[in-house]
This record gives C-alpha cells, structure tokens and sequence, in this order.
C-alpha cells in the first residue's frame, strides 16, 4: 500500500522529468478537448433553438361561416384544457378582421367599417415540443381538433414541422456517429501524444523490467501521469470553453430574436473531462503492454 | 542452481549459440571467455530471459526457461542479476537513485535501502559521486554504477557482462574482488570478460571458452566441450 | 544539389524509421485539419444561409387608398429597373384580397364578395445583400420609395434585418479571432507531435552534428518529413471533410427549405492543407534548432 | 596541430581538468592514460568543441576554440574524427550505413563512399556484419564500428576515446595497427585508455598521464608536468 501510494507521488513528479513535452501534450489536450466541447456546445444551442422555436407543433383552427358563438367559445376553453398546450390564440370574426387589418399600414378603414367580418372564428394552437412517436401523436390530435363541433378545418404550420423533422433526422442519423468520431479523434490525439511521450521513457521501462519489476510497478506511475494529464488538460479544456461561451452567450440575445446560448449540460462537460483522463489511462497502459 | 543442456540460439541464419551444455552449483565462480562475437552476451541473455529458449533447456535458480511464463519473468529476475554491457542505466537520475531503483522494485523499506545503497556505492568508490546524475559520469563511473546495482540486492545469480572494460587494472581487480565477496557469501557469479590478465589471475574458478557460438574449452567436468574434431583443449 | 535531392530522398524514407509513430502523428493532422475545416464548413454555410435568405432587404410599399391605378403602374415598372433588385411583387387591391384570403381556409367567400377591395395597392420589393455601407444604402432607398407617387408608407422587415446585423457583428469581432485561434491549435498540435516524433531522432541529429554535419544537412530531412507529414494530413483531412459533405449535403435540401450544405471554397481548402505543411516544416525547423 | 595552453574545466565546483598545458605536431600518436575519473574524455571532449573551452587556450587545426562561431564547428569536425567511449552509433541502422554518414555529410559520391566503406569495414573484422542493424551486433562488435566511422573519412586528427574497452588483445593489437598505420599516413592520433598493457606496447609514442585533471606525467618536452609537489614522474 505505502508503495503503491509511492509510485502515485512518482508518476505526479515524473511530469517534472520532461516538463516541455508533458505541456506540449497538455496543450494538445486542453484544445482537443476545447474543441470537440465548442462542437458540442453549437450543436446543442442549435438543436435547442429549434426544438424551442420551431420543434412546437401549431395547429390553426377555423370554424364554419355559420357556427354559433356559444359552441365555439366552448371548444376554445376546452382547446385551452388540451395536455401539453402552450398558447392558444382566440378570434373571433371582429378580431380576426382587426388583427389583419393592423398588419397593414395605417390600418385600412375601409375594411373595418365593413357590417360583417367577412372573417370565420379562428384559433391558433401550440402544443410544446414532444419526442416520442410525434406522427401518430399528431395525426390523432388533427382528428381530435377536427371533430370539435362546427370546425371547418385544421392546418399546421409545414415549414417549421419540416425543419424540426429534418434537424431531429439529422440528429439522430449523424450526430450519434459524429459524437463518437470525435471521442475517437480524442482517442487518437491524447493516445498519440502519450505513446509519443512515452517513447522518451522507454529505457526507464526496459530497465525496470530487467531489475526484476512487477508490471503493475511500472504501470502506475505511467497511468497516473496519463490520468492526470488526461483530466487537467480536460479541465482546462473546458473551463476555455466556459470563457469562451461567457464572452459569445449575449451575442444573438436581442430583441426579438431573445436567442441566448446556453453552456453545456453538467454530465457533457464531466464527460468531456473524464473522457480524456480515461483515454490517458487506457493509452498509457496499451503503451506498455508490448 | 544453474543448468544448461544442448542449448542453441540462433539470429535469422546466424547461429549465435550451438549445443551449449553446463550445469553450476550454487556458489561457484565462472569465466566465460571469447573473442568478440563469440556468443557470450547471448548466452547470459537466455539466462535472464531476455531471449527466449527456443532450442535445449535451461534451468536457473528451479525455473525452467523453456516454460516460464511471461508473468513470472519478474521472479526469476529478483534472484538472478546482471551488469549489462552497455550498463543500461538512466543518465537522467543520480547515483543513488539508479542504484536504489533495484531495491524500490522489491518493495523494501527506505530506511534499509537506504544503509544498503550507502554499503554498496561506498564499496565501489563513488561515493563522492553519489548525488551526480550518472549522464555526467565518466565511463568507469558509470559502470561502477551498474556494478553497483547489480549486486545491491544481494542476488542469488550474478551475471556480469564485460564489467571491467572501462576500468584500469587497480579498479578491475577491486571490482572483481567484491565479485569475489559475494561468491563467498554464496552468489553464484557469471562474469564474462575478454581479459585473458582477469581469469589469469583466478586460477581457482571455473572457465568456459566460447568460439563461434560453441564451447570450445572448459576446466571442470560440468562442461560439455564441443566435440567436432575443431579444438578441445582445456584452457 | 544531388545531395540535397539525397537528402530530399531520405526525409521521404525516414517516415519508415518510426512508422508507428509517424501513422499517429499523421492522424492526427489529420484530424485536426478535418476539425478545423468542419468548423470552417459550419460557420461558412450558416453565413451564406443568412446571405442568401436573411441577408436580403425587402420593403413593402402601400399606396394611398386613393391611389390612381396608372401612376401605381408606372412606379411598378420604375421599381423593376431598379439596382440589386431580386424580386418584386405587386398587388393590386382586388388580388391582395385575393391572396390574402387564400391565406384563410375555403377561401372566404364573404370577403372576395365585397363589392370593392378594402385593401391598397401594395408591393413587396427585395434586394440582393449587399456589403459595404448598408445602413446609409438604406435609408437611401427608403427615402427614394417613399419619395414615389401615392405612397402611403414603405416598412422593411425588421427581424431578418436584425439577425443578419447580429451575425455579421458576430463574424466581424469573433470569427478572425477564431479562426487565428484555430490556426493557432492546429499549429500547436501539429509542433506537438512533429517534437515528440523528433524526440526519438534526437540520437541521429547529436551524431550528425558530432561527425561533421552542417546544419542545413541536418534539417532538410526533418523538414522535408515535416511538410510531408503535415499536407498528407492536412489533404486526408480536406478529403475526409469532402466524404463527410458528400453525406451531409442534402440533410436541409428540401422544399420549402432548398438549403443546400456548401462546401468550402477552394482557397479555404488549399489553406487547410498549406497550413499544416507550413506548420510541421516550421516546427520541425525549431525542434532541431537548439 | 594541437595546442593546449593552461586549459581548466570544471563541472560546477568539480574542476574536472586543471592547468593542462601540451602540444602535439602533426602526425604524432599520443597514449592518454589515467584512471577512471581522471579527465580523459573531458580532455578530448574539449578538442572536438563538445565542451566550450572557458579557461586557457587550445588550437586545433589551426582553429582557436577558445573563440570558434558556432557555425565553424562542422568545419573543425570534419578535420577531427572522434571514436566515442558510449560509441554513438545508430542501433536502427546497418553498419554500411552507420559508417558511410561520416562521408555522407561531406558530400561525397556515391562511389567513392561505398569504396573506402568497404575498405574500413574489412580492416576490422566486420564484413560478414555489414548489411546487419548496428543494434543486433556484440558490444565488440559495436566498438569496432565506431572505429570504422571515424576512420573512413581520412582525418587529420583522431582522437579515440577508450577504443578497446571490449575487445579482447589480439583484436585490441589489431585496431591499435589500424590507428598506426593512419598515424604513418601523418594523421595525428589521441587516444585515451586505461589499459597499461596497450601503453607498455609502444614505447615510441607520446605518452601523458591524467590524475584528478592535472598532468601528472608525461614522457616528452612538449608536456607541462603539474609541478605542485604530487608526482613528477615520467613513466
Ligand atoms: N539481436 C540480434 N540479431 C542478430 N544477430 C545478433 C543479435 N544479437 C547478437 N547477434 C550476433 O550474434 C553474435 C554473438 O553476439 P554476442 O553479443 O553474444 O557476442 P559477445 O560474445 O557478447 O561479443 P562481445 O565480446 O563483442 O560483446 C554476434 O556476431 C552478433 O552479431
Ligand atoms: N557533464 C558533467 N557534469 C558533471 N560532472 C562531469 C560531467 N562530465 C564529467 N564529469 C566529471 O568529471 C570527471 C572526469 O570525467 P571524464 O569523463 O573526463 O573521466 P575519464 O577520464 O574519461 O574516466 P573514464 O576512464 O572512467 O571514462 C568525472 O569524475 C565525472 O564525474
Ligand atoms: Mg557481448
Ligand atoms: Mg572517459
């Protein structure tokens, strides 16, 4: 046990032996881990500004010509009653034709003045991003929509469903694999500098092999270093990529766009550092496997 | 303790070692001699397990090379030591820790290592040097460091490849005396060496002349001289 | 000159020396320069997005109610020659009722009954982006449609304008930096590597030097294998980029989107494999130099 | 040839040469002697401009080291071959390959290389060796390379830095042929060894005696004994 605590403290003041190539693979590290961190951070701010703004599904409801006032009204509280609704917009036939005519200029007074909206009731409806079987999720809520008493028809909105769809296929088919691309070039990187600084101690190593050294007696020191290696240039990695985020997060919030970054959710950035300290450990200990 | 039977080593088509048979007793002193090239750096590798046995058998120190398994190498390595002809020491440490890094292996306490390091850098004259990284030691210093290292752990096996080449007559025959201290203290001792002046003086120990990979000369009946008709004189 | 071509011949060779070694650092070059151009492919096809769909200026005019048809007409016409113009639609008030209540599920007959349209003349005018001074640009052309005959009022529309003023904000203060900053990891990853590569030639460059070398010898094989090093990599890496675009491409090309990923302009490509070539030969250079 | 005026090294506090003063002529051959730690290699070291000369002054060639630009250093190497006591030869390359570098670097052709490589190589024994990796070869083996490296390229001075540490005598007595027949040829010979045998050999040539860095004994006019009472002896 007290050897073994030893060869921890070794394998910490081994980094002073070849202080030059240990920072040089501490930088490597540390911008890898930067980098594949300001992937992720993108498409996570990307993934969640549109699973905000655009995944929420909205359906526009308008009723028959001839529907009574009374029924409608029941319908709209019983749309408000809805299971994951966001907002529901309600017009009536004045409204519908106020709303319109203030989105054009100067509020054309021809068509207010009009005896009778030439407008049906009308009612937007948002229900929150959901996952899970979203189509048949869908396709049941359009028949629901559809079956309340006088309603004419039902629309949703196809742009926004449309990108959602495309960025969640998107996501699904190409980011699970480019995730673990870039735990692979981690890999790569961090087990190739180590392999490389270990080759300035391959005589160590054939020396503690012939003085009659166990394995585990060599090894240690060396996953200890790797290990720390691994999570200090994780660490800085990503305390880089919170400077960074801290100077970019305002950048898109104004109004109305009001788009603000958010950093990286807690277990993507612990991932971010223990994946390079097991990368370290793994990589050094296939180094001397030979 | 130490038992060589039809062993051969060969190097793609070179034939370094060719039906090479002694055997040793614990405690005995051996010579090996040859010019250069002659096989005997192979021959102490295979006797540490740095080449493995492919051909003949050997037994050293109740492990049997043909068979050992790679988790046992350490083992056999904590009874059997060697100074190495190239010395193979790190010029990145000092004195001290080159020769203590035989005893931290075995686990053993700091404070015993610490007495046995002193004895033993004491013994070789170095000990003005004992805090010096050994990269700026001269080329006898540094032997006498790896001398210093092998023989620290009091092993049971001491294999000495050409310990003396760097050194004058006066410092040679004080290396080969704690050589000889050890042997007396029951360390069976392997020394190979090209100085014909160094086995002359020990009339008493075993030898064993290779040429070409073959043993062609012996002064004991533990050796098995290579019988082709080339040369069987005992030296 | 022989022996430099010698020595142009040995730097091709001593990548056996180490293959090992060699094959990681390459890797990782590699990769780095595929990081770096994936970056480069993000932030390039998000900036032409924005160009091309936001970055366009588009007014609406609306003419006074009691605008004459003719004089509306001739100013169409004047709008259609005008400089950067993409596209110009126009309505008149029976078809903007028209289009509007095609808007409106059924078509709502009510309103397309109305005896005469109660909205104006309208049109929508759109610009290509233009660079240079856009907001003197503006007001320019506000002032100049405003200025023509029975207009009522001019408005552009102010989200997009402020999404494609924040994102070139954003390329202009950050994305230099950024980029230097990614030149500057992969400089330091690639010198990583070439220096701990050369860590294990150290022996031969000591013996060079010690039988007689100059230093010129010396270095050319180094830099020769550095420069290999880094524009093999840097080249599997844009090839790497180019196969990871070919799959991606058509992920938004669908209707109504059309986005259609770009790849990167050739300067930008023949950069991610230059970069890296002068990297290892500057690196390569500075470890040999001490 | 070579000068050394009142020349001192010191390592940190350990003056490893002190007050050195001698002069060789073209074409002579010195024997270097002195035991391990003495200072030889330190000696030679500053000859080639491996250690920067700091006191005193030493003239090589015709190059003053005390202020030679770092630029002047092949230059000067190029006229002095060195065999290194740790041999310094590329395990990862044939000895065809580790020998020919020294004419490599000059530029040579091709032809004319491969001629004198030949040559050498068959001079010392090693040309059943010669297309094998310099890493597989015996210790001797290895010296013998080293040598034949600093041979090839016809040097004007050659300093040998214990060049037969691990051969036995009749191959020691043959390399030791080889240097003099350079020697003949007028180049000028250092070289440093412990082996007294070797030095009692050849009367004829210069000898100097190392103790501790200072001269202690020298058997021609042109050395200056370290006259501070210790040993004034010519050997
Ligand atoms: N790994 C190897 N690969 C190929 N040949 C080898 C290898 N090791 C040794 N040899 C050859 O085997 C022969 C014996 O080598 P060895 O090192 O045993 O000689 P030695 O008796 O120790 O000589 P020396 O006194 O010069 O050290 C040599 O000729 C050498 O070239
Ligand atoms: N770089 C260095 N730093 C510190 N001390 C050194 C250095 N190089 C040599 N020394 C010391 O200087 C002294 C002389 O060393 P040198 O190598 O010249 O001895 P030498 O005569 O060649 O001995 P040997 O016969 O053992 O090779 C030695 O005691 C050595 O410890
Ligand atoms: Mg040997
Ligand atoms: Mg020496």
């Amino acid at each position: 046990m007290r050897v073994f605590f030893k060869l921890l403290g070794q394998g910490v003041r081994d980094i002073a032996l070849h202080p030059w190539a240990q920072l040089m693979t501490l930088l490597a590290v540390t911008f890898i881990t930067f980098l594949a961190g300001l992937m992720l951070l993108g498409v996570g701010n990307l993934d969640n500004e549109l699973r905000v703004t655009r995944g929420e599904v909205a359906f526009q409801i308008y009723w028959k010509e001839n529907a009574s006032p009374e029924r409608v009204k029941t319908a709209w509280r019983s749309l408000r009653g809805m299971d994951g609704v966001v907002e529901v917009l309600t017009y009536t036939p004045k409204q519908a034709l106020k709303d319109l005519s203030s989105t054009l200029p100067g509020g054309s007074r021809g068509l207010l003045q009009a005896e009778s909206s030439p407008l049906p009731y009308t009612a937007v409806i948002k229900f929150a991003h959901r996952s899970g079987d979203v189509a048949s999720w869908k396709k049941a809520t359009l028949a629901a929509l559809k079956g309340l008493p006088d309603v004419r028809s039902v629309r949703s909105s196809s742009l926004k469903d449309e990108v959602s769809r495309a960025w969640q296929e998107l996501s699904s088919t190409f980011m699970a694999p480019v995730l673990v691309f870039l735990v692979l070039i981690l890999s790569m990187a961090v087990g190739n500098t180590m392999k490389l600084s270990l080759i300035s101690r391959q005589d160590e190593i054939e020396i503690l092999k012939l003085v009659g050294a166990k394995n585990w007696y060599i090894r240690t020191p060396l996953l200890v270093g790797g290990a720390l290696l691994g999570s200090v240039g994780g660490l800085l990695g990503v305390a880089g990529l919170y400077a960074a985020w801290w100077n970019l997060k305002d950048t898109f919030n104004f109004a109305p766009l009001y788009w603000e970054l958010h950093f990286l959710p807690v277990d993507q950035a612990l991932m971010l550092i223990l994946i390079p300290m097991l990368v370290g450990c793994v990589s050094s200990w296939v180094a001397v496997r030979n | 303790m130490l038992n060589v039977t039809n062993l051969s080593h060969n190097f793609g088509p070179y034939w370094a070692l060719k039906n090479c048979s002694f055997s040793l007793d614990k405690g005995e002193f051996l010579f090996l001699t040859g010019s250069s090239g002659a096989g005997k750096t192979t021959l102490l590798r295979l006797l540490y397990a740095s080449l493995p046995v492919m051909r003949g058998n050997v037994t050293v120190a109740g492990y049997n090379l043909r068979a050992l398994p790679a988790r046992k190498v350490p083992d056999l390595r904590r009874q059997v030591s060697v100074v190495f002809q190239d010395f193979k020491i790190l010029p990145y440490r000092t004195v001290y820790q080159n020769v203590a890094m035989a005893l931290e292996v075995r686990g053993l306490n700091q404070v015993h290592i610490d007495r046995r390091v002193r004895a033993v850098v004491r013994g070789l004259g170095l000990e003005s040097r004992i805090n010096m990284l050994c990269g700026e030691l001269s080329g006898g210093e540094q032997q006498r460091v790896a001398v210093a290292r092998s023989v620290v752990v009091n092993p049971k096996i001491l294999l000495a490849d050409e310990p003396t080449g760097n050194l004058d007559e006066e410092l040679a025959a004080r290396m080969i005396g704690i050589f000889k201290q050890f042997h007396m203290h029951g360390t069976t001792v392997v020394l190979a060496t090209h100085s014909s002046d160094i086995v002359r003086m020990h009339p008493e120990a075993r030898q064993l002349r290779l040429e070409h990979g073959k043993i062609v000369a012996a002064n004991w009946r533990g050796a098995e001289i290579f019988s082709d008709g080339i040369s069987e004189v005992h030296v």
